[in-house]
């Protein structure tokens, strides 16, 4: 279904506490026309999942930065299925593992756990936002 | 109605707490306080934090103090003799997310996850997972005196634990909980939880150990002048003072701008004193200044912007002459450190804060003299206003601050905070207000403000918003003070 | 009997000299005078050393001017484009040591080799052997401008390659060769040599192309006080201008005391200007200052001690608001440096440099003042014990000077310089003469060395002395400023 | 044949200018009892066994720092073992090749080309000493 608004969930998952990124990128979201629900840090995976459903979204865009996102994000793909909420774009950025590393495998690894996209550190969000909008389009929901 | 208030925990209240935060873990059963105080006070000089801290200042020297922590109590081992080695002599015990969350099953299976793989799976040391024994082991393993790092629920048990097994600081911070670890506690609640540790502190001296407090504040989560900072530290240092804790250790943030920095690094320490004298607390020793890296910027990812970061705070700490500085890791903006990054880290922090010593540097201009005005007039403002909200109990008068924005900070991550404060840097890099909230800053400050802000706005020709403060917030990881409009 | 003066080389006789210099190699062919006035007329600002920081002066900015050169011209290429990109607008262009000593088939040998085994086997750019078109590929692969490093053999004929290819400054200081590169030549050879130089880009300025000569001085081969450096720079300054050189950059080596480095920043520009104007030179430019980081000193092979050296001569650079800033790389130690290890290094740099200079930091106390008076105090005496001994001829009273000791530096390589003087550093680091030799150093200037050396003398329990000297030699490559004994 | 004091000849080989160590080194060698013949810095291979062949000298101290000893030497014990010099200690030490690399590979270098003992950057020169008064002895010239 097309929608002029798309919503979108934004938060930390997991007990991580950075909330700067999410809060820029939440503000980022609505200056580009989004209906953002921006639930902040410390979010657990069932709060993202809840929202989502009463919030009928189409798209979460995660982050973590504190390295253990690979934990909180265990199952977390099967759960919103479960939900009804398969078809929901699932996004993840941030800093995805501890210490040093490839970024390439933090790709390989959160596909694999059932993320559409991954973003490295820093990424730029308003290259973000443009993927976000080809996707939504891709699937007619834009 | 605020139940919590400016007063001793009586003893019997203390030890009727204590069994509580004792049976979270059943690691808790390890501590016995007799038997603490005894192996506390066989313990050399060099393992008290105090000491370490008024020795270095009668030398006029600055030591690192840096962030570390590692799963593995034989990984942590071999992080803190290499830290040690390289010439650190204060050493911290950062708990991971997990332990500061109390998910200690969680910790079991990263624990046994980190083993399997040979990777950390957790991003600190999971001290109450291991218990007295195994941390006293990581103390003994070097010289160095120990301060362990965490967030609100576990700081209770950590502290047990942590002074237990020989550590001699610990921040009873209730600040930094409630603006940037702790999303829906109350500030009442924080600071409940910090008279705990503050009181078992205070029991120990009593029996004639001194254990150090550092004093964080309200970390500007952002770029925003330090005066809330400063005067949310005071508090918690009246606080925790109050509970018995008598010795202090103020932990100044240095973001960059260097006549305030050296402003805030020599003014801090005085004001804490001035107010700790004003309560009675005469007792309470103050050993030095820490001066640390804001730990909230973004930082470099590439290896020479991240020295150059590092060593331009450890001039900026050695020009001010604190006793104690905290850089960040080179890996900071990268992850978890490596051990290799902790060592070339504070290699270079050493080498400078070696050189630049030596020389006693007498460094003042009118810059710094005119940074320490506004912020010593900020401060007090900033105080008397919490004084007065609380009728004179600094505790009532704070919770009441945060409700009415007299004490207020941008981005917090708790949302009991008003959020309607905002910084940016004026044109040299200083930081200062744009939106003011409800902070009671006299008004001929906010036109001091208001003048380099305007002037900034000229020379750029675009408004001082959110959107240069998100521009200056990213500056220095991209090598510069001053943020540029970002592509 | 001494021959040369004084004086300027009449054309003739420049002209003659020129076949002899162009004659060494047969890419001296490749330079056709006219041609390259043309060329150095149509390249755009950016690339002239002069203008480029009159540029910086004139924005208050500080930026790095590194050393490097690598063999092959691809290599090259990719150097200065990664240098550039790194943010370096000056670049040098520094020449291997079979070049400087015109071993020009060795130099072939070594370029086949360093093709086959993938590994650079000559430790710079060969510009000779490369000649003109080749290096003007170098010179026009990016924005910077640029100047070559050599020694005295091959000066000549490399300013006459470097210039015809686009680069627009070079030294022509011939007390560095003296002391530090050349065995066995006379400074009076020296002199000669540099007189050659200077008269080719006085030529270039009487046709409208500015090129700049910085001005080294005699190099104080360990720790020093800087007195005799900042001399015989000034020296070098009047013969170049005599020349007909018209822009001439102090280059100020910096040696770890803050106050004295910041002093001598300051101090140096000020009395080149004033002996310029008193002989006559007024319409000589000096651009700016450039801070280096003195070569000379053993360098921290760690990484982390490595960029606590860069930084920490950025920093002071930078405080002392210094146009031209020279770290060596973090690899100094180690070898020539990795193209990787330039960038790192230039990054760490230029952060230090931007963040310190946007925050026009005002930075004086009583020590810079003191130093300031002793290093005016002691350059004058110097020079004008020089200006007698020649009877008003700089030149003269140079050659006569070194032969009785006037000038005179320790550790020096010419088997024509006395040796009699010896530095070492005071308790806070500050270089200090323990032997004066015959240094015509004033009276009361001598008994505050005394006094210094004294202190520390009683400080440490043991004779200040040539082993001393060599303690306080290592002492910045083990992370300190003042030696201890070693082991 | 025993001596009371043996002869050393120092200096930096080739055109490298690195005075200083030489310097230093010559200083600390003469203090610990020899009898040095210091050539100084830019010495040709030639001039080094000119002056060992004039002093009858028992070992030779070579510094190099600038990178190109590799080229300097070679040849060099060769040339050493014409003149009559084969057997005198062959010391060389500084920093013997140009960029990063690891100096297990500069023993086996110059080792190969005849060196009895190769040192690393920053040697400790009174254990360089100690190296050579047990080399002496072991040769029967201590
Ligand atoms: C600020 C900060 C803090 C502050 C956080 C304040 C707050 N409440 O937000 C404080 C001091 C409280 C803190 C605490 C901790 N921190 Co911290 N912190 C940082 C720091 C310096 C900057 C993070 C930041 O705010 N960046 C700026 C924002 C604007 O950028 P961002 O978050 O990256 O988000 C942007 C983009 O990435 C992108 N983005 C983000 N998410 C997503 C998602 C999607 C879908 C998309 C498209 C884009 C996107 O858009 C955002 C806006 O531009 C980083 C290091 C660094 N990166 O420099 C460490 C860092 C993240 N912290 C770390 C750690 C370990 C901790 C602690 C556990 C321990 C400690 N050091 O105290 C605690 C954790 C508490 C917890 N439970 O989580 C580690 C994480 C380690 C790892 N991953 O290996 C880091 C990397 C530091 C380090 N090297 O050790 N930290
Ligand atoms: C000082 C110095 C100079 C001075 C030299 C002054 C002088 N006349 O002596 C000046 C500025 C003139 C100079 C010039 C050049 N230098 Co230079 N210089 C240095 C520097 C900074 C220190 C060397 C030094 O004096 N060390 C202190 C002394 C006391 O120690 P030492 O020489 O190592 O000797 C001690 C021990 O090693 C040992 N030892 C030495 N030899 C031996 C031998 C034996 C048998 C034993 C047992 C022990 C021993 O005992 C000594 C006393 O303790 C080094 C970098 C570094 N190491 O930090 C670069 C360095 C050696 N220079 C270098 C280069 C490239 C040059 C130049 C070609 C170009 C330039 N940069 O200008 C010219 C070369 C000129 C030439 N023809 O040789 C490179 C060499 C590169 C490489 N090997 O890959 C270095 C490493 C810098 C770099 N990373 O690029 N340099």
């Amino acid at each position: 279904m097309k929608k002029d608004k798309p919503t979108v969930i934004t938060g930390t998952i997991g007990v991580d506490a950075h909330v700067i990124g999410t809060k820029v990128l939440s503000r980022a979201l609505r200056d580009a026309g989004f209906n953002v629900v921006e639930l902040g840090a410390l979010t657990p995976p069932e709060e993202f999942i809840k929202a989502a459903q009463e919030t009928d979204a189409d798209a979460m865009l995660i982050s973590s930065l504190y390295g253990m996102a690979e934990l909180d994000v265990r199952g977390f793909k099967e759960k919103c299925i479960e939900a009804g909420l398969g078809d929901v774009l699932l996004y993840i950025g941030g800093i995805l593992g501890v210490s040093r590393h490839d970024f390439e495998e933090d790709v390989v690894k959160f596909k694999a756990l059932g993320f559409d996209r991954v973003y490295p550190p820093e990424a730029d969000i308003n290259a973000a936002i443009e993927d976000l909008r080809a996707d939504l389009r891709a699937r007619s929901k834009l | 109605m605020i139940k919590v208030k400016q007063k001793k925990m009586d003893e019997e209240q203390f030890f009727e707490r204590r069994k509580a935060v004792l049976s979270l873990w059943h690691t808790g059963k390890e501590v016995d306080l007799e038997e603490a105080v005894a192996y506390q006070k066989s313990m050399p000089e060099n393992k008290n934090f105090c000491k370490v801290i008024q020795k270095l200042k009668k030398e006029g020297k600055s030591v690192v103090f840096p962030r570390a922590g590692t799963p593995l109590v034989e990984d942590e081992i071999e992080l803190v003799r290499a830290l040690y080695d390289a010439g650190v002599p204060l050493l911290p015990c950062t708990t991971d997310s997990y332990t500061r969350h109390l998910q200690f099953e969680k910790v079991e299976q990263a624990l046994e996850e980190s083993i399997k793989s040979g990777r950390p799976k957790l991003n600190g040391f999971p001290i109450i997972n291991h218990g007295v024994k195994n941390t006293r082991r990581v103390v003994e393993s070097c010289g160095a005196a120990f301060n362990p790092r965490t967030s609100r629920l576990s700081n209770s048990l950590v502290g047990e634990i942590a002074f237990a097994s020989g550590m001699t600081a610990q921040p009873c911070s209730f600040f930094p909980w409630f603006g940037s670890y702790d999303k829906t506690a109350t500030l009442e609640e924080c600071i409940d939880t910090a008279q705990y540790l503050a009181r078992l502190m205070g029991w120990y001296a009593e029996q004639g150990v001194i254990l150090t407090s550092d004093l964080h504040g309200w970390l500007p989560n952002g770029v925003f002048p330090i005066s809330i900072n400063v005067a949310t530290m005071i508090i918690e240092g009246l606080v925790v003072a109050e509970q018995g804790v008598k010795s202090v250790l103020p932990l100044v943030e240095c973001q960059g701008h260097l006549a305030q920095d050296i402003a805030a690094i020599r003014v801090t320490p005085q004001l804490l004193r001035r107010y700790l004298d004003r309560f009675g607390y005469q007792d309470v020793i103050i050993p030095g200044t820490a001066a640390q890296q804001v730990p909230l910027y973004a930082f470099p990812r590439d290896l020479g912007g991240a020295f150059g970061y590092v060593t331009y705070t450890c001039f900026v700490g050695a020009l001010g002459k604190a006793e104690v500085v905290s850089p960040r890791s080179i890996d900071e903006g990268i992850g978890v450190p490596t051990k290799e990054a902790h060592v070339d880290t504070y290699r270079a922090a050493n080498w400078i804060l070696n050189v630049v010593r030596t020389q006693n540097i007498e460094f003042d201009n009118e810059e710094i003299q005119t940074e320490s005005k506004i912020l010593e007039a900020e401060v007090t403002a900033i105080l008397e206003a919490v004084l007065n909200l609380g009728g004179g109990d600094i505790v009532v008068g704070a919770i009441k601050a945060v409700d009415a924005g007299v004490l207020d900070s941008p981005f917090p991550l708790n949302i009991h905070a008003r959020d309607q404060v905002l910084g940016v840097r004026d044109s040299q890099g200083a930081c200062r207000y744009v939106e003011f909230g409800n902070l009671p800053i006299p008004e001929e400050i906010k036109d001091f403000h208001r003048e380099k802000v305007t002037a900034r706005e000229k020379a750029e020709g675009r408004k001082m918003d959110y959107y240069v403060a998100i521009d200056d917030f990213w500056a220095i990881s991209k090598g510069a003070l001053v943020g540029t409009p970002r592509q």
